[in-house]
């Protein structure tokens, strides 16, 4: 377990070098967008209309933007590694602050669109993979396939439309209750539905047609028996795979859903930093999203190392 | 607050679970709550400063101003009880009313008042106070002006200026706390998205009907509409006007529209050889088919302006003065007369200056872009070019500051404070204004006229001025209003008593109960 | 360099290659079947329902909803097609140059592929889209960005696995030059695979492209982009079904077509190889 | 004769074309005994081992009868009554011992799955030569033989009466395949009823019992082993068994060693983290001479004719082409590059897969000047026996013996000095072999080429090669 150990080690000393090379890409991105950067800052804070040169020059001095960038660059670097992320430019809350409280949206709602996916794939991919060319498989696959080339905000509206303005069943927007996030939910699931049906089914196929549940039935096990013992484990490992990379992706937000839905997730609280060129929340987010996605890769891997022994001896060469 | 800063897995898995539970059940659990006023409207509570969410505070009714306005557009006071003028018109007394408190609790005396008040001067709104001293004697707050200023009263209705008790700052200087006056109080804040808000029973003026209330931002207006179509708010103000008929057909809410002194209007860069001869800024005004926008797009034949600001400011609306008519040809004929000469690609040029013209709009008021590109085909017919680029706000301070704007259209309000001569200052007097004229040598006129009103304190020749400066504007066109702004708000069956105040300074819950 | 076309053009083209052939000819011709000027407005005949003079009817401002859908194939399929072959190409020559590079050229691509794979992607395609000012040249910047380590990934594993195959040492034991080796050797199986990943890539893109139309952050108006049609028309939807199905069922039968053609290459070649 | 344990009647597999792959084959077991079923790849041996396990592949059909031990006669065509068997009547030791076994389970789990019990597994992997550590073991860190010995291990622990063998040698190096023997006597020795099917003739000699030559889905010869094998009655298998190479004609001839091709001194190579391969090594490659160079599995057999061909430099020493050292002298290696070639161990890879054998010979032209395809390959590809119709051809569409003769037809157009061939037969079958074998002896003799000859098929060598190098088992 040793080099379980160093492997874990190496990979979170890389997550960290990786995030804190995103957050400095962030830096460098915002700073060449054109346009002045006080000024952007300025009109999110007080408002299109009441934006004037004056409020933008009041913020640049307030907030140190006059100062050399690679000065403002030393700084937030130096505050980093005593933990701190800086203050907003736009809430002048601390941005550790702003992340938690978004990213913990963005985690619960992707994590119960994540879940619901496969509470919804699994059955699905795995009864279409059992019996390939038969009906299960061709209707899933067309609903895969449908699903697949219906972008995410059509689904929301859709089911909007259906279950908020004509069922009125649940409601249409926000964030507070249960009920609120079964929309939002699906929208999310049904997105990610489309694309883990067929690597779930793919992998029971392979799986079922490799020689060893085969011989495992010359040894003398039921079918049942044989899936139980050898298949599933197997099966799991590129499912495995493939959900990590799912969940990495939800991580850093989805923007079409938590705008449709009015949900403060992280997507929503960058392309809000993003317009008001909140450099500290954009650099924070930077680099607690790339952490976030290492994190979530490194799980993955640790997963796949517990399902699949040979990748120990990979990560020991 | 409650910032949940971590999820457990547990806790995601419960709340998995109810979602589920919620699925099952076709209930209306979700929506009304009993003795809850909800309030929705698209702006976010971005942060504590009064400079920055103040108009959240005021128009909920958290924090109040000295001086407020009625709907009828008529001062009032607010916390401040009555107010003086000396007679050389540089001091002025306002007198700080008895027995009201802040949500914590202390009293609100002229000293608090006064601090919160020097906070509030140093921000840009108030600054064209001429400001000579602030200080207070016993229960009265004492501004001495350095020149006159005859809208003091209106300017400090501003929501920048909202009364906040000492407590409210922290060691850093910014508001960490928001411990005001007003009627309602806040007892949590919910990210940028909902706030909380309770009666506040030590109110000194009328109390509010309903013992709490909730205020939702929802920032996509396709996003309100839906919810307004499922009727999951009490009120929802700004809805998008096309969606009108979709929400009342729905049946649960009810779009009330009122016209109001905010103007979508387009400004000229008038330093540009296109732009600088009037008469092709005339032709522009005349080519633009504002009631078929005002009724296809807007759908309210009414908002098409035939001047800059509509009757309902029946100070600043001057019913004599002559609309420009739709008129295409007219408009060609002006052109031609200023020398302006259709090319092959159908585009006129004089002296190798195009007609053409990169039009700004703001992003996030998707109908000025719909606008733009109805604006786009109607001036094709003239034989002018426009590009329609939304963006960011900001992208036109940016653009003037860069020297880059040719032509904007933006939604401007008149009444930030309740006399519009406080906004027509910055915006027809500058030599670079943003949401106004740029490089214009009418300015100066202006300039002398609204010198000359700020300082008076004689109503007749103050409507004189008035009408003065009206025709200017209307005759030279720096600035070409388009449609007046229909304020929308979708309202639940069940909210009775609701007040629309068409200055959008306080959405005046106090009234609304709820059936 | 017709070797390097060879796959493309292989013996049994599949079923599904047909459909998308005519979307590719949708997307080169929309514009010019469009039977009126898509942005001709007629703010007297706004959300008018379908008739003789407006097949899908009219948009809020009085425009010819087939005339747009067809005119905005161009944009949303050409785009789409543009912002993969991009991605692509630069994924695929970085790949290569991987490939047959040291180890220290190797690794420096290779993490700035994973470097990339974990920038949000979305942040990535907002820095450079909309908020640069619209236009396509940033949005197609954005999205290429975003989309080349995949491609580039998959380059460099196909290309290390071709290079380290008898052909290519016996092509470089009869003196052949390592750019013919690149391209006769190592750019067909390359090729062969990144294609369908590339074909799924444009319906991918289409949907990107369409929802950053939705969000208000697509191309200027008033270009008929089927993702920024739906976004003026939601308001709409209650009077104008047809007008809003046009744009949605244009997005999704194209990337229907992408997804099956796509897989249909995906399960041709891997039949192929073995 | 005593009662059979396993008799398979009237046995016929036909593909989807109708075309007969297995036609006809009657064959029995006796019970304890062995029967050993031997033909060339493709000749639908393998086939019968599927149908009577009732495993054969979707999409063939079958008809004839199965019969096991005591058991009634069960149509072939009724895969889940033949299912019902196993374990309990019949194992299975299969082809690809490593694709048997779950990737992701140890060896003991996967044998207590089997039926064994906990305590029986160590003795049952002891018996068979396995350290008790295999049984903690993943499949992956087993080598083919050991997996092999796994499942034979197994086989006896689940006390099935008729086991099935299919190709237990495949893949495996001499002395391996020594412990399969082995492994498959103890079986037959603890009174299990056996059915071997194999292309290694060496297994047939050396299994008691009955011997079936299958060809083209039909039993040409059977009887029992020694008679078959002394005195074969058929045509084909005196064909068959003259091509082994212990039985073809010795060549030796004396060279010319003053006339070199190739010739390396003092070599030396090893891995970075591995001890050495081989230390100061000498060899000459006379030019009309074949060297071999022989050693088990990973002795550094193939990392040598790489360094022959210039293809890895040596850690020390030097490799002579006509004179030059190229080791020293890398400069050297472009332009007499053509001339030192490699035939490959698979020859179907050193063709690019999707261009036809034409254009990848037309290629040619373009690196070899004064080539000319049109003119020269034609009298090349005759006596190579190379049908001209396989030009426009891929190289997934001929057989593997067509394919060794035109990798040796690209090789030979450009005008070798010497040719590295690396395992060039070692996946043909033994008629094709000795074909290819004897064509490339004639080349090099009537070329006056030097051919170094890489195999671990001692035989093989001894029958072709002029000199013979060893290497050492590694370090």
């Amino acid at each position: 377990m040793n080099t379980v150990l160093r492997v874990i080690m190496l990979r979170i000393g890389q997550a960290l070098a990786t995030a804190a090379v995103l957050a400095s890409l962030c830096f460098v991105f915002v700073h060449a967008l054109p346009g002045d950067l006080a000024l952007r800052v300025a009109a999110a804070r007080v408002g299109d209309e009441r934006v004037t040169p004056e409020t933008a020059d009041r913020i640049r001095r307030e907030e140190g933007l006059d100062r050399p960038l690679i000065v403002q660059y030393g700084q937030w670097m130096g505050n980093l590694a005593q933990g701190d992320l800086g203050r907003s430019l736009l809430s002048g809350k601390p941005v550790k602050q702003e992340l938690a409280y978004h990213a913990s949206f963005t985690l619960q709602l992707g994590l119960i669109g994540w879940l619901l996916s496969y509470l919804i794939a699994l059955p699905l991919g795995i009864m279409a993979g059992f019996r390939p060319g038969g009906v299960v498989d061709r209707i899933t696959d067309a609903l895969a396939v449908t699903l697949a080339s219906l972008p995410s905000f059509l689904v929301g509206i859709g089911l909007i439309t259906l279950f908020a303005l004509t069922l009125r069943w649940l409601p249409p927007a926000g964030f507070r209750t249960g009920a609120h996030m079964v929309l939002p939910a699906f929208t999310l699931a049904l997105s990610l539905v489309a694309f883990s049906i067929p690597v779930i089914r793919n992998a029971v196929v392979e799986v079922r047609s490799a020689f060893f549940m085969t011989y495992a039935r010359v040894k003398g096990l039921t079918p049942a028996a044989a899936f139980r013992h050898h298949g599933v484990r197997n099966a799991a490992i590129p499912v495995v795979t493939y959900a990590a990379l799912q969940f990495a992706f939800v991580i850093d937000g989805f923007v079409v859903i938590e705008t449709l839905f009015n949900y403060p997730g992280l997507g929503e609280l960058l392309v809000k930093a993003l317009i008001a060129r909140d450099v500290p929340v954009i650099m924070g987010a930077g680099l607690v999203i790339g952490f976030a996605f290492a994190v979530v890769s490194l799980l993955a891997d640790l997963t796949r190392l517990w399902l699949d022994p040979r990748g120990l001896e990979e990560a020991r060469a | 607050m409650t910032e949940k800063l971590s999820i457990t897995r547990r806790s995601a898995l419960a709340l998995s679970a109810s979602a589920v539970a919620a699925a099952a059940l076709p209930s209306q659990s979700f929506a009304q709550e009993a003795g809850v006023l909800r309030v929705a409207s698209p702006w976010e509570w971005t942060s504590n400063e009064p400079t920055d969410t103040g108009y959240i505070m005021a128009r909920m009714q958290i924090a109040e101003t000295l001086v407020m306005v009625e709907p009828d557009g008529k001062l009032v006071g607010g916390i401040a009880e009555s107010w003086t003028v000396s007679d050389d018109r540089l001091t002025w007394r306002f007198k700080v009313r008895a027995g009201v408190v802040f949500h914590d609790g202390s009293p609100v005396t002229a000293e608090a008042a006064a601090a919160s008040l020097r906070r509030s001067l140093a921000g840009e709104s108030m600054q064209q106070i001429p400001v000579d001293s602030l200080s207070t004697e016993g229960d009265t707050l004492v501004l001495k002006t350095k020149t006159p200023f005859s809208h003091l009263p209106a300017v400090l209705v501003d929501y920048a200026s909202v009364i906040l008790a000492p407590a409210s700052w922290g060691a850093d200087g910014k508001v960490s706390r928001v411990i005001a006056t007003g009627p309602f109080r806040i007892t949590s804040i919910d990210g940028k998205t909902v706030i909380e808000l309770e009666r506040f029973d030590r109110y000194w003026g009328e109390k509010p009907k309903v013992a709490r209330a909730r205020y939702t931002a929802i920032a996509n207006g396709d996003t309100r509409t839906n919810v307004a179509i499922a009727g999951d708010q009490d009120i929802i103000f700004t809805t998008v006007p096309a969606a009108t008929p979709r929400i009342d057909a729905a049946g649960q809410m009810k779009v009330e529209s009122l016209t109001i002194p905010r103007v979508r209007a387009m400004a000229f860069n008038s330093g540009l050889p296109q732009f600088a001869d009037v008469r092709v800024r005339r032709a522009i005004n005349m080519a633009i088919d504002r009631r078929g926008i005002a009724s296809a797009i807007l759908r309210h034949p009414g908002s098409a302006a035939t001047q800059l600001l509509p009757s309902a400011v029946p100070a600043w609306h001057d019913a004599a003065l002559p609309a420009y008519p739709f008129d295409v040809a007219g408009a060609n004929a002006l052109l031609d007369q200023a020398g302006w000469v259709r090319g092959t690609d159908g585009v006129r040029a004089k002296d190798g200056v195009r007609l053409a013209a990169k039009m700004l709009t703001i992003a996030n008021r998707p109908e000025l872009t719909v606008m733009g590109t109805a604006m786009q085909a109607q001036l094709k017919a003239i034989g002018m070019e426009l590009t329609v680029e939304p963006g960011p706000s900001a992208a036109i301070p940016a653009a003037i500051q860069a020297g880059t704007m040719q032509m904007t259209m933006f939604a401007r309000t008149y009444v930030n404070v309740p006399e519009v001569i406080a906004t027509i200052i910055p915006d027809f007097t500058r030599e670079r204004s943003t949401w106004g004229t740029l490089n214009w040598p009418g300015r100066d006129r202006i300039k002398a006229l609204t010198d000359e009103y700020v300082q008076s304190f004689d109503e007749a020749r103050k409507a004189t001025l008035r009408r003065e400066i009206l025709k200017i504007i209307q005759d030279e066109v720096p600035v070409a209003a388009v449609a007046w702004f229909e304020h929308t708000v979708a309202v639940n069956r069940r909210v009775k008593g609701l007040v629309i105040d068409p200055f959008e300074t306080r959405y005046m819950l106090h009234k609304v109960s709820l059936g | 360099m017709s070797l390097v076309l060879e796959p493309v053009r292989a013996r049994s083209l599949p079923p599904s290659v047909w459909p998308l052939a005519a979307l590719a000819g949708l997307a080169l011709t929309g514009p010019f079947l469009a039977p009126q000027d898509p942005n001709a407005q007629d703010l007297m005949r706004v959300m008018e329902a379908p008739s003789i003079a407006h097949l899908l009817g009219t948009d809020h401002v009085g425009r010819d909803i087939l005339s747009r859908v067809l005119a905005g194939a161009p944009h949303s399929l050409g785009l789409a097609v543009l912002c993969v072959a991009l991605a692509s190409s630069v994924g695929v020559a970085l790949g290569l140059i991987a490939a047959n590079s040291g180890a220290l050229v190797r690794a420096l691509i290779m993490r700035l592929a994973d470097l990339m794979l974990a920038f949000p992607g979305l942040l990535l395609a907002l820095l450079f889209a909309g908020f640069l000012g619209g236009g396509i040249w940033p949005m197609l910047i954005g999205l290429k960005l975003a989309l080349w380590p995949q491609y580039a990934r998959m380059a460099e594993a196909v290309a290390t696995s071709v290079l380290r195959e008898g052909h290519v040492e016996a092509a470089r034991l009869a003196g052949f030059p390592e750019l013919t080796i690149l391209k006769r050797h190592v750019l067909p199986s390359v090729l062969r695979a990144v294609m369908p990943l590339a074909t799924l890539g444009v319906g991918q893109a289409i949907m990107s492209i369409s929802a950053l139309g939705f969000l208000g952050l697509g191309l200027k108006p008033p270009t008929p982009e089927w993702g920024a049609m739906i976004n003026e028309l939601l308001p709409f939807l209650a009077e104008g079904f047809v007008q809003m199905a046009a744009p949605c069922l244009m997005i999704f039968v194209s990337v229907l077509t992408l997804t099956l053609a796509g897989q249909a290459l995906a399960s041709n070649s891997t039949g192929r190889a073995q | 004769m005593t009662e059979a344990a396993l008799t398979i009647s009237h046995l016929s597999i036909h593909d989807r074309s109708g075309a007969a792959l297995v036609d006809d084959v009657s064959l029995s077991v006796p019970r304890g005994g062995v029967l050993t079923l031997i033909g060339e790849t493709g000749s639908g041996k393998s086939l019968i081992a599927q149908a009577v396990f009732g495993l054969l592949p979707a999409g063939l059909s079958v008809s004839g009868t199965i019969t096991i031990g005591g058991h009634e006669s069960i149509p072939a065509s009724e895969p889940k009554r033949l299912a019902a068997l196993w374990r309990e009547q019949i194992m299975l030791i299969p082809q690809e011992p490593s694709a048997a076994l779950d990737p992701t389970m140890r060896v003991k789990r996967q044998m207590a799955l089997a039926g064994l019990q906990e305590e029986a597994i160590k003795p049952a992997l002891a018996a068979f030569d396995l350290p008790g550590s295999t049984a903690d073991a993943y499949p992956f860190t087993l080598s083919g033989g050991m997996a092999q010995r796994v499942l034979v291990a197994s086989a006896l622990g689940v006390g099935a009466p008729i086991i099935v063998a299919d190709e237990p040698t495949k893949g495996l190096d001499s002395d391996r395949v020594t412990q399969a023997i082995a492994a498959l006597k103890r079986l037959s020795a603890a009174g299990r009823s056996l059915l071997v099917i194999t292309h290694d003739r060496r297994l047939a000699e050396e299994l008691p019992g009955e011997l079936a030559i299958i060809r083209n889905g039909r039993v040409v010869e059977h009887g029992p082993s020694a008679g078959l094998l002394s005195a074969p009655q058929s045509d084909y298998a005196r064909t068959w068994l003259a091509a082994d190479p212990r039985h073809w004609p010795r060549c030796h001839r004396c060279c010319d060693m003053t006339s070199l091709a190739l010739s390396a001194h003092g070599l030396s190579f090893g891995w970075p983290k591995g001890g050495m391969l081989f230390e100061d090594l000498d060899l000459h490659l006379p030019k009309g001479g074949v060297l071999a160079i022989s050693g088990p599995s990973g002795s550094g057999k193939s990392t040598l004719g790489d360094i022959l061909l210039g293809l890895r430099r040596p850690m020390a020493g030097s490799v002579e082409w006509g004179g030059l050292d190229i080791v020293a002298m890398p400069s050297a290696i472009p332009p007499l590059r053509q001339r030192y070639q490699k035939l490959h161990q698979d020859p179907i890879t050193a063709f690019v897969p999707h261009l036809t054998f034409a254009r990848q010979f037309l290629a040619l032209e373009d690196v070899k000047s004064g080539l000319s395809a049109a003119r020269d390959l034609p009298p090349l590809l005759e006596r190579l026996k190379v049908n001209h119709r396989l030009m426009n051809r891929r190289p997934c569409e001929v057989s593997g013996g067509e394919a060794q003769r035109l990798a040796l037809a690209r090789i030979l157009l450009l005008d070798p000095v010497a040719i590295v061939a690396d395992e060039p037969t070692s996946r043909l079958d033994p008629v094709v072999q000795r074909e290819t074998m004897q064509l490339l002896r004639a080349t090099v003799d009537q070329q006056g080429l030097g051919l170094v000859l890489i195999s671990h098929d001692q035989p093989l060598l001894a029958a072709i090669a002029d000199e013979h190098l060893a290497l050492g088992p590694r370090a």
